[in-house]
C-alpha cells in the first residue's frame, strides 16, 4: 500500500466529515428566517452599501513579502536536508542567498512596507 | 614615385574629409572664413589632382594603386587606383567643386558652414567612387555621398526641395541596396573571399546568375545615369537643388552611372552585358530622343537643362552598349563634356536666378543687350551642349555615333536625330531668352557678370573649347584603358558564343593575374 | 499500482474540469477558487509520480501563497465580473484562438504520446537525492541568481504598489 | 568539487549584483530629503564590471564552469562587454531625465543593475534553467523600471503590458524547456546537444516541439513579428532611458542566448527551425517597417523599428553557427550604441514631464541645437543602414551571412525593407534639417552626463562604421567559441 | 523505480493545463484571471517537468520544479502590484480598456 | 486477509482513533478551558450540566445542531457554505503526519498511533497549514459583511505573516535530524533532557511557540476577532454547527501544534531521563510521557489566555516581521554555522 493512501483517506473523511455535520444540521436545524435576520450584520444598523470596497494596500504589501520570503523558506527546507553533505560549501551558497534577500528585508524594512 | 605619388588618391580623397572637419569645429557665426577655407581645400585637391595628370602613363591598368587592410576577415582592402576611364573624371570633379562653391559665394546666405562642409564631403565621397578598386569601397563611397547630396537638396534647395530631397534619396537608395545583395551573391558564389575588384573580374561566374547580377547592377546605375525609365527622380532634384548642387549633380554625380557600367558592371558580367546590350541601347535612344522632346517644351530653363541631361547621358549610354573603343571613349570622353557643359549651364541659369529669382523663359527675352557678356558666354556654353564642331561636346558625340554604327547603325539614325532636336530646343531657348527686343521691364536693370561670376565661368569655357580643339589629349589617356576593357570583354564572351559546340575551358591563366585580365 | 492509477485519472480529471472552470468563469474570484483546485489536484499527481517533496512544495507556495496574494488583491480591489457582451471581434478572436489551440494540442499530444523515451533505469528518487542536485554547483548560479530574482521582484512590487517611497 | 567551484567566470555579474544591494541599500538609509548617491554608484560598479571583463579576457576566458552551468568563453565575455557598455550608457542617460521627471529614486538603478544581471546571465549560461532564471531577473527588473513613472498611467499600462506579455512567453519558454529536458533527460546545452544529434523520429518531433515554443518564447522578448505587439506600448510609456536600456540590452541578451541555443545547441535540428526562423524574419522585417512607417510618435517609431532590426537580425540565423555569430553580435554592438543614442537624445532633452516626440517637436532642431542634430541624424542614418555608420557595416554583415548561406531572398527582402525605413527615419532628419522650428525651444539643455554618453554613442557609431575591424575581429573568435 | 504507465498521460495532461492557460490569455478580459491563466500554464509546465523527470529517470526535472516555482511567485508579485497600481489611476481591470497609447 | 485489506484495516483503526480523540479532544478543551479561565478569574465557569459541568460541551453540540440557520442574503452562498468545511478539512487533514505517541509492539507488530509516516512529514503539516487560511479567507469574503471580510484579511494576513516565523523555525530541526520526518525528529532527542531541541535549539522554540500561538490566533495574538473593532472577524455571520466547525478547527489546529511542541521540542515520547525504562508490564510509558507533555501545553495555553492582555493588531503585525523573522532567520544561519565549525552532531 502507498504510504500517503492513508492520507487520501484521511481527506476524503475530513471533507466528508464537514458536509456531514452541515448537511445534519441543515436537516435539523429549524430556519425561521426574516429579513432583519437575513441583513448583513453591522453592529444592529442597517448595513451602509456593500461589503465589497477596497481596502487598503498595506494588506496587499505583507501578502507579497509572504510569498517572497515563503519561497526563500522553500529552498531551506532541502538545504536544511543534505546541509551534512555540503559542508562549507552549503553554508556559503545559502550564505549568499540569505545576504541577498536580508539585504531586501532591511530595504523593505526601511521603505516602510513593513510598518502597519 | 615620391611619397605623395604613392598616396595621391588617398590624399585627395581625405584633403576634402580633413577640411569639411576643420571648417565643422569652426565657429558658426565666420562664413566667410568658412568659404575661403572650403575654397582653398577644394583649390589644393584640384591642385594636387593634377599631378595625376602628370604622372599618368597612357597604358591600360591601373594607376597610382595604393591598397591597405581594412576589413581582413571578408577579404575587404581599402584598394584604390585611377586608369584611364577615371582619371578625368576625377579631375572634373575636384574641377567642379571649387568652380561650384565659389559660383554660390553670395547665393548661399544661410547655414554657410553646413553647405561648405557637405560640399566637401560630397567631394570626396565622388572622388572615392572614382577612384574604388574595391566593390565594398566603392559601395561605401557611393552611398556616403547620398547624404551630403540629399542635404545639399534639401536644406538649399526651392520650394519643393523636401520632395525632391527624398525622392532623390529613396529612387538611388533603392537602387543601390540592389546591388549591395548582387556584390554578396558574387562574393559568395565567386568564392574567391574577397571584394576585390581585380580579384573578382577574374573569378568566372555563372552566366545564368550573372543575368541576375548584372541586372542588379545595372539598375542602380541605370538609376544614377539616368536612363530612361528611370529618370523620373533627375528633373524634381536638378530643378529643387540649390545651383551648386545642380552643377555637381549635372557634372558629376550622373557620371556616375556611366562609370559604374564600365568599371562595374560590364567588366565582372560581361556575358550578362553583351547580352543586355541591346535593351541598354534601344532605352539610351529612346532616353535621347524622349530627353530632347520634353526638353522642348519647357517653359522652366532649369527644367529644359535637366531634360537635356537624360538626352546627353542617353549618348553616354549609347556608347557604352556599342561597346567599341571608339564608343567607349566616346563616352567617357561625352561625359566630361557633359560635366562641363551642363555644369556651366546651371551656372548660368543659376545666376540668372539670382538676379531675378524666376527661371521662366517667358520671363526673359532680349537680354542680349542688356547682359552682352553673359549672352556670350551662354552662347558658347550652348553651343558646346549642342555639339557644335570646335566645341567639345561635337568630339564626344561624333565618337559615340561612330563608334555605335557596328552596334547598330538603326539606332545611330535615330540618335542622329536627337542631335538635331537638341540643337532645337537649346537654340530656341536661346532666342527667347537673349534674342528680340527686351520684353519685362524687370529685366532692364539687371547686372552683367562679376567678377566672381566671371572667374567661374571662364574655366568652363575655355575647356569648353579647348577640349573641342585638342580632344587627342585627353583620348589618348583614355584609348587604353577603354581597349583593354573591350578585349578583356570579348575574350570572356567569345568562349559563351562557343559555348553550344561544348565546354571551353576558361582561360586560366590569364584569370589567375589580376593584372592581367585588366587588360 | 492500480491505486496509483485510479487515483491519477481521479484527479487529472479533477485538475482539467477545474482548469476549465478558471477560464470559464467571468467571475475571477470563482476562477480563484477553482485555480486553487487544480493546483491541489496537480499536487496530487505530483505526489503519484513520486515527487512527494515537489507535491508539498506546490500546496506551500502555489495554494498556499500565490494564490492567497490573487484572493487578496481581487478582495482589495473589489473585482467584478466580466462585462457580458464580448463585442464581436473578440468573440471571433476567441474562437480563432479556441480553434488554432486546439488543432496544436491534438497535435502536440500525438507526439507527446508517441515519444516515449526509454524506460527509467533504477535510481534513487528520494527527496535527499532531489535536494542534492538542487545545491549542486550546476545549479549553483540559478539558485543564487534567484535570490536576486526575488529581490528584484520585491524592489519592483514596492516601488509598483507603494503609494509614496 | 573545489575544481568545479571557480567562480570567475561569474565575477562580474557579483559585481553588478552587489552594487545593486549597495545602491538599494544607500537609497535605503538615505534620509528622504537627500538624495542617494545612486548613479554615479551604478557607473562605478558597472565599470568594475567592465575591468573584470577584461581581465577574464585577458587572461584567456574561462571555459565552462560550475559543471557546465556557466561560462566565460569568448563569446559570453563578448556580450558581458557590450551589455555592461549598454548598460553604462543607459545610466549616464538616465540622472537627468529622472531628475526631470521627478522619478529620481536608488530604485531605478537598484532595478538598472539587476536587469543586467539577468542580461549578463542570460548569455553565459549554458544551461536552459540558469538561463531562463536570468531572463526572469532581467524581466522583472524591467517590469519594474517600465511602471517606474508612477504619475503617468501610460507608465503603468507599459509595465501591464510588457508584463502580461512577458510573463506568457516565460511560460511558453518553460514549457519549451520542459519539453527539451524530456527529450535529453538534462537543461544542460552540450547534454541536448549530444541528445538532439542522437534522435529518433519521434524523439525528433518532441525536440522540435521544444525548440518552436523556446522559439515563441524568445520572439517575445526580442520583439519578433508576431509576438511584437508590446514593444510599441512598452517602449513609448517606460521612462526612456528604460526604454533605451531595453531596446539596446535586452535585445542584445536575448539574441545572445537564442544564438547560443539555437546555432550551437539546436543545430543538429537546423534543418527544421532554419526556415522557421527565415519566415519570421522576413514578417518581422516586413510588419515592423510598415508599421513604422504609419507612426507619428518618435518613440513608437523607434520601437517598430526596432522590430525591424530584430528581423534583420534573424536573418543573420539561417547561416552556420559561425558567421551567423560574427554577424549577429557586431551588429548588436552596433544596434547597441545606436539606439542607446537615439532613445538618449530623447531622453536627454525631456524636461518636466514632457520630452521631444512628435516631428513638430525636433523641427529646426538642427539650427538650434546643431550638434545634437547632427548626432541624431547619425544615429538614425546608421539605422538606415548608410555607409560610414556603423550601421551599413552591421547590416552588410547580417546580410552577407544570409546570402552565404544561400538564403539570398532574405538579404533582398531586408535590403528593400532598408529602402523603406529610410523613409521614415529621414523624416525625422528632414523635421530637424529642412524645416523651421515651431515656437520657441523649450527643451531641455543636455546635462554632462548625457552628452557623454550620446558622444559615445555618436563616436562608435561613426568608428564601426569607417574602422570595423577590430570589433569584428572580436566578434569572430567570440563566435568561433560557440562551435 | 519503475515507471507506472500514466507517466505519459501525465505528459498530455500537463499540455491540456498549459494550453487550457493560453486558451484563457486569451479568452479573459480581466486581467487577474489572464495572470491566473499564466499561473495555469506554469502549472502545466512544472507537471511536465516532474513526469519527465520520471520518465526520465533523473532528478534534474524536479529541481526545475522549484526554480519555477520561483519565478511564478515573483511574477505573480510583481503583475499583482502593476495591476494595483493601474488600480489607482482607473478603476477597471479590463484589459481591453487600457488603450491610452494607439498607433 | 490480504496484507493490502489489511493495511487498510490498520489505517481505518487509526483515523478513527485520530479523529475521535480530536474531537474528544476539542469537546474536552472547550470545557477545560472555560473552567480554568474562570478559576483564575474567580468566578465558577459551566458546573451545571453533569458533574462539575462536564457534559456543557456536549449540551453546547446539541444546542448548535438545533441551532437555527441563518445566511445574510448578500452572501455568496456555496463559498459561505465551504468555508467552514475547508476550515475543519484542513484542521484535520494536518493531523495525518504526526505521531501520538511512541511505536509498540502489539498485534504482532510495530505500531504507532500516525495515519501516515510520508518522507515530507513535516513539511505537509506546513502545506495543509497554508491551506487552512482559505477557510478563513472564504468565510471572511462570502459573508459579504464588512466586518467579515476586514476580519478575514486580518486574521489571514496574521496567519501566514506567522506562518513564515514557524517555517523558519523548524529548518534547524531538520537540519539536525536530516530528515522530514516528526519520528526522526523526535528520536534525534532521545537519550536525556539535554538533547531535547528546547535545550539545543531555544531560539527556535522560542519562535516556534509564539509563531504558533499566534498561528491559531490564541490570547495574547487573538486578533482576528475583536469585539470593539471588528466584532467577531471573519466568522461574525457564522452561527450553529457552521459556526462550531469553525470551532472546532481551531481547537483542533490548537490541539496540533501542541502536539508538535512536544514532539519537536521536547523529546516527544522520551522521558529525558536517562535509564528510564521503555515500558511498564508491556505498556509503553511513552504515551505517559507524551501525554504529560501535551496536556501541560495544551494547559499553557489556556493560562496565557487567562493572564495576558492582547496586542494591538500593528504591534503583531510589526512584531511578526520585525522581530520573529529576523529572529529565526538569523538563528537558522547562526546554526547552520555552528554545525559546521562543530562538524555536525550525532548521527
Amino acid at each position: 500500500m502507498p504510504s500517503y493512501l492513508p492520507i487520501v483517506i484521511l481527506g476524503a473523511i475530513a471533507l466528508g466529515f464537514g458536509v456531514f455535520v452541515l448537511a445534519a444540521s441543515h436537516i435539523i436545524g429549524r430556519p425561521r428566517p426574516d429579513a432583519r435576520k437575513l441583513s448583513t450584520y453591522e453592529c444592529g444598523m442597517p448595513p451602509v452599501g456593500t461589503a465589497r470596497e477596497r481596502f487598503p494596500i498595506k494588506f496587499y504589501l505583507v501578502c507579497m513579502l509572504f510569498i517572497l520570503f515563503d519561497v526563500e523558506t522553500a529552498f531551506f527546507y532541502p538545504w536544511a536536508l543534505v546541509m551534512d553533505t555540503l559542508g562549507i560549501y552549503g553554508l556559503m551558497a545559502m550564505g549568499t542567498f540569505f545576504l541577498v534577500l536580508a539585504v531586501g528585508f532591511v530595504y523593505e524594512w526601511k521603505v516602510g512596507a513593513m510598518d502597519w | 614615385m615620391s611619397v605623395l605619388n604613392q598616396h595621391l588618391l588617398s590624399v585627395l580623397i581625405f584633403l576634402p574629409v580633413v577640411g569639411a572637419v576643420a571648417i565643422a569645429l569652426s565657429r558658426r557665426e565666420s562664413e566667410t572664413l568658412q568659404k575661403i577655407l572650403g575654397l582653398v581645400f577644394s583649390t589644393a585637391g584640384f591642385a594636387l589632382s593634377l599631378l595625376l595628370v602628370r604622372g599618368f602613363q597612357d597604358v591600360a591598368g591601373m594607376q597610382f594603386v595604393e591598397r591597405g587592410r581594412w576589413i581582413p576577415a571578408w577579404g575587404i582592402s581599402y584598394a584604390v587606383g585611377v586608369d584611364g576611364l577615371s582619371l578625368w573624371l576625377v579631375i572634373l570633379t575636384t574641377f567642379l567643386t571649387p568652380l561650384a562653391l565659389l559660383g554660390s559665394w553670395s547665393s548661399i546666405d544661410r547655414r554657410v558652414k553646413e553647405f561648405v562642409v557637405f560640399m566637401l564631403l560630397l567631394e570626396a565621397g565622388m572622388i572615392g567612387v572614382f577612384v574604388a578598386l574595391d566593390l565594398f569601397l566603392f559601395y561605401v563611397f557611393w552611398e556616403a555621398m547620398l547624404i551630403p547630396m540629399y542635404f545639399l537638396i534639401g536644406i538649399w534647395g526651392h520650394e519643393r526641395r523636401i520632395y525632391a530631397a527624398v525622392k532623390f534619396f529613396l529612387f538611388t537608395f533603392a537602387g543601390s541596396v540592389l546591388m549591395l545583395v548582387a556584390f554578396l551573391v558574387l562574393y559568395r558564389t565567386a568564392g574567391v573571399g574577397s571584394f576585390d575588384l581585380a580579384v573578382l573580374v577574374a573569378a568566372p561566374v555563372d552566366p545564368a546568375l550573372q543575368v541576375w547580377l548584372f541586372l542588379a547592377c545595372a539598375l542602380a546605375f541605370a538609376i544614377k545615369v539616368p536612363m530612361f525609365p528611370f529618370h523620373t527622380w533627375l528633373p524634381d532634384a536638378h530643378v529643387e537643388a540649390p545651383t551648386a548642387g545642380s552643377v555637381i549633380l549635372a557634372g558629376v554625380l550622373l557620371k556616375m552611372g556611366g562609370y559604374g557600367f564600365l568599371r562595374i558592371a560590364i567588366p565582372l558580367f560581361p556575358e550578362a552585358a553583351v547580352r543586355f546590350a541591346p535593351l541598354i541601347g534601344v532605352l539610351a535612344v529612346i532616353g535621347i530622343i524622349y530627353g530632347a522632346l520634353v526638353a522642348l517644351v519647357q517653359p522652366d530653363l532649369k527644367k529644359l537643362v535637366a531634360y537635356s541631361s537624360v538626352a546627353h547621358l542617353g549618348f553616354v549610354m549609347l556608347g557604352i552598349a556599342a561597346f567599341t573603343t571608339t564608343g567607349l571613349v566616346g563616352s567617357v570622353y561625352q561625359m566630361l563634356n557633359h560635366g562641363i557643359s551642363t555644369g556651366a549651364l546651371f551656372f548660368l541659369v543659376g545666376m540668372l536666378y539670382d538676379r531675378r529669382h524666376t527661371r521662366l523663359i517667358s520671363e526673359f527675352g532680349g537680354l542680349k543687350a542688356i547682359i552682352p557678356w553673359y549672352t556670350a558666354v551662354f552662347l558658347m556654353i550652348s553651343l558646346s551642349s549642342i555639339a557644335m564642331p570646335g566645341f567639345n561636346g561635337f568630339v564626344g558625340e561624333f565618337l559615340i555615333l561612330v563608334g555605335s554604327w557596328p552596334f547598330s547603325p538603326t539606332l545611330v539614325v535615330l540618335a542622329s536625330l536627337g542631335v538635331i532636336l537638341a540643337a532645337g530646343y537649346i537654340l530656341w531657348m536661346v532666342k527667347r531668352v537673349f534674342y528680340g527686343e527686351p520684353t519685362n521691364p524687370k529685366n532692364e536693370k539687371l547686372p552683367d557678370l562679376s567678377l566672381r561670376e566671371a572667374a567661374v565661368l571662364v574655366p568652363l569655357v575655355a575647356l569648353a573649347f579647348f577640349m573641342g580643339v585638342a580632344s587627342p589629349l585627353f583620348t589618348k589617356r583614355i584609348e587604353p584603358a577603354a581597349d583593354a576593357l573591350v578585349v578583356q570583354v570579348q575574350e570572356r564572351t567569345r568562349p559563351i558564343a562557343a559555348a553550344s559546340l561544348g565546354p571551353v575551358a576558361p582561360p586560366r591563366a590569364s584569370r589567375a593575374d589580376p593584372a592581367e585580365a585588366q587588360r | 499500482m492500480m491505486i496509483d492509477a485510479v487515483l491519477f485519472y481521479v484527479f487529472a480529471a479533477i485538475a482539467v474540469a477545474s482548469a476549465v472552470v478558471v477560464i470559464g468563469q467571468r467571475n475571477p474570484m470563482y476562477s480563484a477558487f477553482a485555480l486553487v483546485v487544480t493546483l491541489c489536484s496537480v499536487a496530487v499527481i505530483f505526489g503519484l509520480l513520486g515527487s512527494p517533496f515537489i507535491a508539498v512544495l506546490q500546496v506551500i507556495v502555489y495554494a498556499g501563497a500565490i494564490m492567497v496574494l490573487f484572493l487578496f488583491v481581487l478582495m482589495l480591489l473589489n473585482v467584478k465580473r466580466e462585462k457580458d457582451s464580448p463585442s464581436r471581434g473578440q468573440r471571433t478572436l476567441s474562437g480563432v484562438a479556441l480553434a488554432l489551440v486546439t488543432v496544436l494540442v491534438l497535435q502536440a499530444g500525438a507526439v507527446l504520446l508517441r515519444s516515449r523515451p526509454t524506460p527509467a533505469p533504477d535510481y534513487d528518487a528520494s527527496t535527499f537525492e532531489m535536494a542534492k542536485i538542487l545545491f549542486s554547483p550546476h545549479f549553483l548560479y540559478a539558485f543564487e541568481a534567484t535570490s536576486i530574482l526575488i529581490l528584484a521582484a520585491l524592489v519592483g512590487a514596492v516601488v509598483l504598489a507603494k503609494k509614496e517611497l | 568539487m573545489s575544481g568545479e567551484l571557480d567562480l570567475r567566470p561569474l565575477v562580474p555579474a557579483i559585481i553588478v549584483g552587489v552594487t545593486g544591494l549597495v545602491v538599494l541599500l544607500a537609497q535605503a538609509f538615505t534620509p528622504k530629503d537627500r538624495r542617494a548617491p545612486s548613479a554615479p554608484l551604478s557607473l562605478t560598479g558597472l565599470l568594475a564590471a567592465l575591468a573584470a571583463v577584461w581581465l577574464l579576457a585577458s587572461g584567456g576566458g574561462r571555459g565552462a564552469v560550475l559543471a557546465n552551468a556557466v561560462s566565460a568563453d569568448a563569446y559570453s565575455l563578448f556580450f558581458q562587454a557590450l551589455l555592461l557598455g549598454i548598460a553604462a550608457v543607459a545610466v549616464l542617460l538616465s540622472p537627468s531625465y529622472l531628475r526631470a521627471n521627478g522619478l529620481d529614486r536608488g530604485e531605478y538603478y537598484a532595478l538598472l543593475l539587476f536587469s543586467v544581471v539577468g542580461m549578463l546571465g542570460l548569455v553565459s549560461s549554458l544551461e536552459l534553467v540558469s538561463m531562463f532564471v536570468a531572463l526572469e531577473i532581467m524581466s522583472i527588473a524591467l517590469y519594474g523600471m517600465a511602471g517606474l513613472y508612477r504619475s503617468r498611467m501610460e507608465s503603468q499600462e507599459a509595465a501591464l503590458k510588457y508584463f502580461v506579455t512577458g510573463a506568457f512567453s516565460s511560460a511558453f519558454f518553460l514549457y519549451g524547456v520542459a519539453l527539451l529536458y524530456g527529450v535529453s533527460g538534462s537543461t544542460s546545452l552540450d547534454r541536448l546537444e549530444w541528445a538532439v544529434s542522437t534522435l529518433t523520429t519521434d524523439s525528433a518531433a518532441l525536440a522540435l516541439l521544444g525548440a518552436g515554443m523556446l522559439l515563441v518564447g524568445f520572439g517575445f522578448k526580442i520583439a519578433s513579428v508576431p509576438f511584437h505587439m508590446w514593444a510599441p506600448d512598452v517602449y513609448e510609456g517606460a521612462p526612456t532611458p528604460a526604454t533605451a536600456l531595453m531596446s539596446a540590452g535586452v535585445k542584445a541578451a536575448a539574441f545572445g542566448a537564442l544564438l547560443r541555443v539555437f546555432g550551437s545547441a539546436l543545430h543538429a535540428l537546423a534543418g527544421e527551425w532554419q526556415p522557421l526562423v527565415a519566415s519570421l524574419a522576413v514578417i518581422t522585417m516586413v510588419v515592423g517597417n510598415l508599421a513604422a512607417l504609419a507612426q507619428g510618435n518618435l518613440k513608437r517609431m523607434l520601437a517598430f523599428s526596432s522590430v525591424a532590426h530584430a528581423g534583420y537580425v534573424l536573418t543573420a540565423l539561417v547561416a552556420s553557427p559561425g558567421q551567423a555569430g560574427e554577424a549577429v553580435l557586431f551588429y548588436l554592438v552596433v544596434y547597441g550604441a545606436v539606439n542607446l543614442g537615439a532613445f538618449g537624445t530623447i531622453a536627454a532633452l525631456s524636461r518636466e514631464g514632457r520630452e521631444p516626440l512628435s516631428l513638430g517637436d525636433v523641427a529646426g532642431m538642427a539650427e538650434r541645437r546643431p550638434a545634437l542634430a547632427a548626432a541624431l541624424a547619425v544615429f538614425l542614418v546608421s539605422l538606415t543602414g548608410i555607409p560610414v555608420t556603423a550601421g551599413f557595416v552591421g547590416k552588410f554583415y547580417l546580410f552577407n551571412a544570409a546570402v552565404t548561406a544561400g538564403w539570398v531572398g532574405l538579404a533582398l527582402v531586408g535590403v528593400l525593407m532598408s529602402v523603406v525605413s529610410a523613409y521614415y527615419y529621414l523624416r525625422v532628419v528632414v523635421a530637424m534639417y529642412m524645416r523651421d522650428p515651431l515656437g520657441e525651444d523649450t527643451w531641455a539643455r543636455v546635462s554632462p552626463s548625457a552628452t557623454v554618453a550620446l558622444a559615445l554613442s555618436a563616436v562608435i557609431t561613426l568608428v564601426l562604421g569607417i574602422y570595423p575591424a577590430p570589433v569584428l575581429t572580436l566578434a569572430r573568435i567570440a563566435a568561433r567559441s560557440l562551435l | 523505480m519503475e515507471n507506472p504507465a500514466f507517466v505519459h498521460h501525465a505528459v498530455v495532461l500537463s499540455l491540456i493545463l498549459f494550453a487550457l492557460g493560453t486558451l484563457g490569455v486569451f479568452l479573459r478580459r480581466n486581467v487577474i484571471t489572464v495572470l491566473m491563466c499564466v499561473e495555469l500554464m506554469l502549472n502545466g509546465v512544472n507537471l511536465a517537468f516532474v513526469a519527465f523527470s520520471r520518465a526520465q529517470g533523473t532528478l534534474d526535472g524536479q529541481v526545475l520544479v522549484f526554480f519555477v516555482m520561483v519565478v511564478a511567485a515573483a511574477e505573480a508579485a510583481v503583475g499583482l502590484a502593476i495591476v494595483i497600481a493601474l488600480h489607482r489611476h482607473r478603476d477597471t481591470l479590463d484589459l481591453d480598456a487600457f488603450n491610452l497609447m494607439k498607433g | 486477509m490480504t496484507p493490502l485489506a489489511e493495511e487498510l484495516l490498520v489505517t481505518f483503526v487509526k483515523i478513527v482513533i485520530v479523529v475521535g480523540a480530536l474531537l474528544g479532544g476539542f469537546s474536552v478543551m472547550t470545557w477545560v478551558e472555560r473552567r480554568s479561565l474562570a478559576f483564575m478569574q474567580y468566578r465558577l465557569g459551566p458546573n451545571r450540566t453533569g458533574p462539575f459541568g462536564i457534559l456543557q460541551p456536549i449540551a453546547d453540540g446539541i444546542k448548535l445542531f438545533f441551532k437555527e440557520e441563518v445566511m445574510p442574503v448578500a452572501a455568496n452562498k456555496w463559498t459561505f457554505l465551504a468555508a467552514p468545511v475547508v476550515a475543519v478539512a484542513t484542521a484535520l487533514l494536518a493531523t495525518a503526519v504526526i505521531p501520538y505517541g511512541p511505536p509498540f509492539e502489539a498485534f504482532g507488530r510495530t505500531l504507532q498511533i500516525q495515519i501516515a509516516d510520508i518522507e515530507v512529514g513535516l513539511l505537509f503539516i506546513f502545506a495543509v497549514t497554508a491551506l487552512g487560511v482559505y477557510g478563513v479567507v472564504l468565510a471572511g469574503w462570502a459573508a459579504n459583511n464588512k466586518y467579515s471580510l476586514l476580519g478575514g484579511l486580518r486574521s489571514s494576513a496574521q496567519m501566514f505573516s506567522y506562518e513564515l516565523a514557524l517555517g523558519f523555525s523548524w529548518v534547524t530541526l531538520i537540519l539536525a535530524a536530516r530528515s522530514f520526518r516528526i519520528n526522526d525528529i523526535v528520536d534525534t532527542q532521545a537519550g536525556g533532557f539535554w538533547h531535547w531541541n528546547v535545550v539545543v535549539h531555544f531560539p527556535a522554540f522560542i519562535v516556534y511557540f509564539l509563531a504558533a500561538t499566534a498561528e491559531v490566533a490564541r490570547i495574547p495574538f487573538d486578533l482576528p476577532e475583536g469585539e470593539s473593532e471588528i466584532v467577531a472577524g471573519f466568522h461574525t455571520e457564522y452561527a450553529s454547527m457552521r459556526f462550531a466547525l469553525i470551532q472546532m478547527a481551531e481547537y483542533i489546529n490548537m490541539i496540533t501544534v501542541t502536539v508538535l511542541l512536544a514532539n519537536l521540542f521536547f523529546g516527544g515520547w522520551h522521558s529525558g531521563v536517562p535509564g528510564m525504562p521503555e515500558s511498564l508490564g508491556g505498556f509503553p510509558l511513552g504515551f505517559v510521557w507524551w501525554g504529560l507533555k501535551v496536556a501541560f501545553f495544551l494547559f499553557v495555553f489556556i493560562w496565557l489566555r487567562g493572564t495576558l492582555p492582547r496586542f494591538r493588531y500593528d504591534q503583531l503585525m510589526q512584531f511578526g516581521w520585525k522581530v520573529l523573522i529576523p529572529v529565526a532567520a538569523v538563528w537558522v544561519m547562526t546554526f547552520a554555522v555552528l554545525w559546521v565549525v562543530v562538524g555536525g552532531g550525532p548521527r
